[in-house]
């Protein structure tokens, strides 16, 4: 593996951050995704709008959120509700334009395992489960999946599908009459990888200094790459100065 | 009507062998000193039922309480794996029920609502409504589509804490609703602990920040700082440290058993528990005061 | 990113003839302002949906803007009969779709929620269903027995009248909050009209009492007394002396005319309307101030 | 008619508040309704709550409420919630204790039409419509009707069944599974009628100075009469002087 000059959350959070847009509403969990929504609210989307599942809209943490629940989140958000409301009358209702989705398994057609290693009712490995992802993938218009990039995580079949990327292709997602239009991209430490016609994902752009070589390695099938195979810009030093001096000082994410 | 009483009184009233237990609050609010109370009393073969079963269930779970867990999302939130609840499931030793958030809270919705179950749209992931037989599918009768459905939810007891409330049990909670409200309406008998009791008065002066009316309510206990290492919006922070400090306990049996004989069965109420936390803890807490704008309702 | 344009405007972008209008608000908040600013711009074949049509809804079809109501309650509240919807019905020149309060709200919620349909156990009245072909069957999966469901209502617009609201449009409301956020909701636009235009970080002191979100409003204007003759929590209080004088007013056709051409075309707006009304009715309805206690939600 | 000593209302409020019981939660509407709850409250059901349909829990006007939306019924009161919640959390799970109906006509199985006279869809007298009595004659543990005796308002059939009393018998609502056990007593200004085990109508009280024939002479069918007929006690000083000093000083719905 070549020397990086950046650590693979700083590419994934930088990569992400790139992928918003000004104005979405994004439903999104803490860790990463938390960084890159609020890197991109300080470069290109000043008017990205954080929602978290546990009820909060309009959230402007003082502080690195430490739990999906982080009473920073609350305090100077712009409006609290119930559960039930921020999953019926914003996900299910269609007014949320990105979920980050992540899991111990994503594969070819980017269906994603949260659940289980192994037998479902004698588990090898028992994982946390859905939580909300079940409906995120299924119910926001876009969604974004961030993982380092390994064979365990990239199965060509996850064991357990517990939310629904493009299931055998896009056609069958299509088919099941789900609103959202599924994942976008999924970017990891080495690459950036979106769906193409077929639902399938291919490598479209390679992180500074990694070879593609090194991408098939770490896929657990023969990955597509994309007729233009692009290279992604560098982590730029305001990004970076960002990231370390204002959203994670003290690198608990980053470090 | 007063029903207020100790946690120790309200835990062997209406906390019994084999129930159903609901202890409500997502991230926020989570009711540990009742918790901890249930593991002292020694209650057995209890459902645990909870979105998040966080580390209350894992350390009731670990106290031999539960026979199964209901849940939706199974991990130390922020931090990783719940160990005792994961090893109890992978070694066969307790029985769970799964569910995603949504489909957990339309439960208690539908219970709450006295409906026989509550609609979801379809998510196209297969695998969960497989190997959970309470998803099932019904025909809109207007498009001919189908829906999810999922049966109603009605613990036998659901605990609930809140930051303010008056004797009879009227209320007020601010910061994350989570499923508070729904977890009460469904529940048969509902236990709520408040870092505060108020007068009347205080609850009557903001009747819309009222979630939990006294109707429903049966036992009202004063437990400050109930919720550590959980959180009460403008009372105390979040105990982060613990919940890190957690992953570290409960990566031996050892280490979680010895943890509830100090900090459980050997303190007699969660006051002498919040004491033996100490000052620095106390003061790593403390939070400063930030008010809301007040509202004028008007004198009608 | 600000809303803010004036009433004028908003009706004139975002009301179009034909147009399915919900004006929200259960007796208290109702946007009375917005109904005649309809009527002034002449708005024609609207289909107008209200659980309690009230006086707005009386008004707007005296002024001939609808073809259609839909309802669940055709009354002068506390007064008796709603003299022009119901003259109108009874001499065929207005359709009408009918509900009980539970079911409209229900179609509303569907509708919020982005499903299908809205359960709700049977009532056991045959007649209502019968004439509706909107209330339809289905068996639960789980018990075999049966369940009424109403379709979801998607509203072109919702009015909404609130207490205070930043110039996005996230806004507070408290006191009776009938159908507002679900309204809202169910809505394809919304036009939001508040006492008061506030600095956001008023809002942001309180975000649980936040029932807008500025996410689904599409307007946001400043109108004073919008709610007169009915309410606003706080800020003034509910005409009853004018709800028995529409009773006298609107016993024919001509006595109504003659009060909208007084009161509705030749006003250029709601704030000559409110000065038109006097001083005498001004001090009727104000409001002696009674403040919530506020909350303390904790610098975190 | 012989000479009555109290007004219709008087005797209807009175006999209605003696129905209410300490502790009943009670979904009320305004009117002669919610000052028979007051009264109950000021006498002899201290403990008793009320909630209004628009969505306010244990009001304690300050002032006599002229519409069930009055703000006078929310400053004070010990919760305010959505409609949504107050039909589906309070009436529908079974939270509600006691409901009061009124309409056009009530019929010999205590059916209530508040909808039409005449054809629905051609009607000759178009009425207000269920508002929220459909659901309150169905969930509520017990309801009550009060109104004035006249021919007119009691035929033995109702033309539309806006709110289910017994249909055509007990049985039959029985059968129909709904929750709450339906209407227990009609308070009219003649006389108090109860459903008998078949859910039909009987006279079980007569008021003061009140004759059998005149309950009849006023009743669209042939009125059964409970074998145990008894004569409600008059209005006493203090439920009087309730009524006139504290509740309706000004004499709106007592006058």
């Amino acid at each position: 593996m070549t020397e990086k000059k950046f650590s693979k959350n700083e590419l994934m959070v930088v990569n992400a951050a790139r992928l918003l847009q000004d104005g979405d509403l994004v439903f999104v969990g803490v860790g990463i995704p938390n960084l890159a929504c609020n890197l991109a609210r300080r470069t290109h989307a000043p008017n990205l709008t954080m929602v978290y599942e546990a009820g909060v809209i309009g959230a402007q943490p003082a502080r690195l959120p430490l739990s999906i629940g982080d009473p920073t989140l609350v305090s100077g958000a712009s409006g609290v509700c119930s559960m039930f409301d921020i999953f019926s009358f914003y996900l299910q209702r269609g007014n949320v334009d990105v979920g980050f989705l992540g899991g111990a398994q994503i594969d070819r057609f980017c269906n994603i395992n949260a659940t289980v290693i192994g037998e479902y009712q004698h588990p090898k490995v028992r994982l946390p489960g859905s939580g909300g992802s079940m409906e995120i993938a299924a119910w926001a218009n876009r969604c974004y999946i961030m993982t380092p990039h390994n064979k365990r995580r990239f199965p060509e079949k996850v064991e357990f599908c517990t939310s629904a990327g493009f299931l055998s292709g896009r056609a069958e997602r299509e088919k099941s009459g789900v609103r959202g239009k599924g994942p976008q991209a999924v970017v990891t430490d080495l690459a950036i990888m979106m769906p193409d016609e077929d639902g399938e994902l291919q490598v479209t752009a390679l992180h500074p200094g990694v070879e593609l070589e090194e991408v098939r390695q770490n896929t657990g099938w023969e990955i597509k790459v994309a007729p233009a195979l692009e290279r992604t810009a560098e982590p730029t030093a305001e990004e970076l100065r960002i990231l370390h001096e204002e959203l994670d000082p003290t690198g608990i994410y980053l470090s | 009507m007063s029903k207020v009483c100790s946690l120790k009184e309200a835990v062997g009233e209406f906390v019994k062998d084999g129930d159903l237990v609901y202890a409500a609050g997502f991230t926020h609010l989570i009711p540990f000193a009742v918790g901890h109370e249930i593991i002292r009393q020694g209650r057995k073969d209890l459902t645990l039922a909870r979105a998040t079963p966080d580390l209350i269930y894992d350390q009731m779970v670990a106290a031999g309480c539960a026979k199964k867990v209901i849940f939706s999302y199974l991990g130390n939130p922020g931090v990783g794996s719940l160990r005792m609840v994961r090893a109890a499931i992978e070694s066969g030793e307790l029985e769970w029920e799964e569910y995603s958030h949504f489909s957990m809270i339309s439960r208690l919705t539908a219970g709450a609502s006295g409906l026989p179950f509550m609609p979801m749209n379809l998510t196209a992931a297969p695998d969960l409504e497989k190997v959970n037989p309470n998803f099932k599918r019904v025909v809109d009768p207007f498009s001919g589509k189908e829906v999810m459905v999922v049966p109603p939810l009605h613990p036998d007891v659901a605990i609930v804490h809140v930051q303010r409330a008056d004797m009879s049990g009227n209320a007020h909670i601010w910061g994350i609703l989570g499923e508070q409200k729904e977890a009460a309406f469904a529940a048969k008998k509902v236990i709520l602990t408040a870092e505060e009791l108020v007068d009347e008065e205080v609850i009557r002066s903001d009747p819309n920040r009222t979630l939990i009316p006294s109707l429903i309510v049966d036992a009202v206990c004063q437990v400050p700082y109930c919720a550590h290492p959980s959180y009460t919006q403008g009372y105390y922070d979040r105990d982060n440290e613990f919940y890190l400090k957690w992953d570290e306990i409960s990566k031996t049996k050892e280490g979680v058993q010895s943890w509830l004989q100090e900090f459980v069965f050997d303190v007699k109420d969660h006051a002498q528990y919040w004491e033996k936390l100490g000052e620095e803890t106390h003061k790593r807490l403390k939070v400063k005061p930030k008010f809301s704008n007040p509202i004028n309702y008007g004198e009608f």
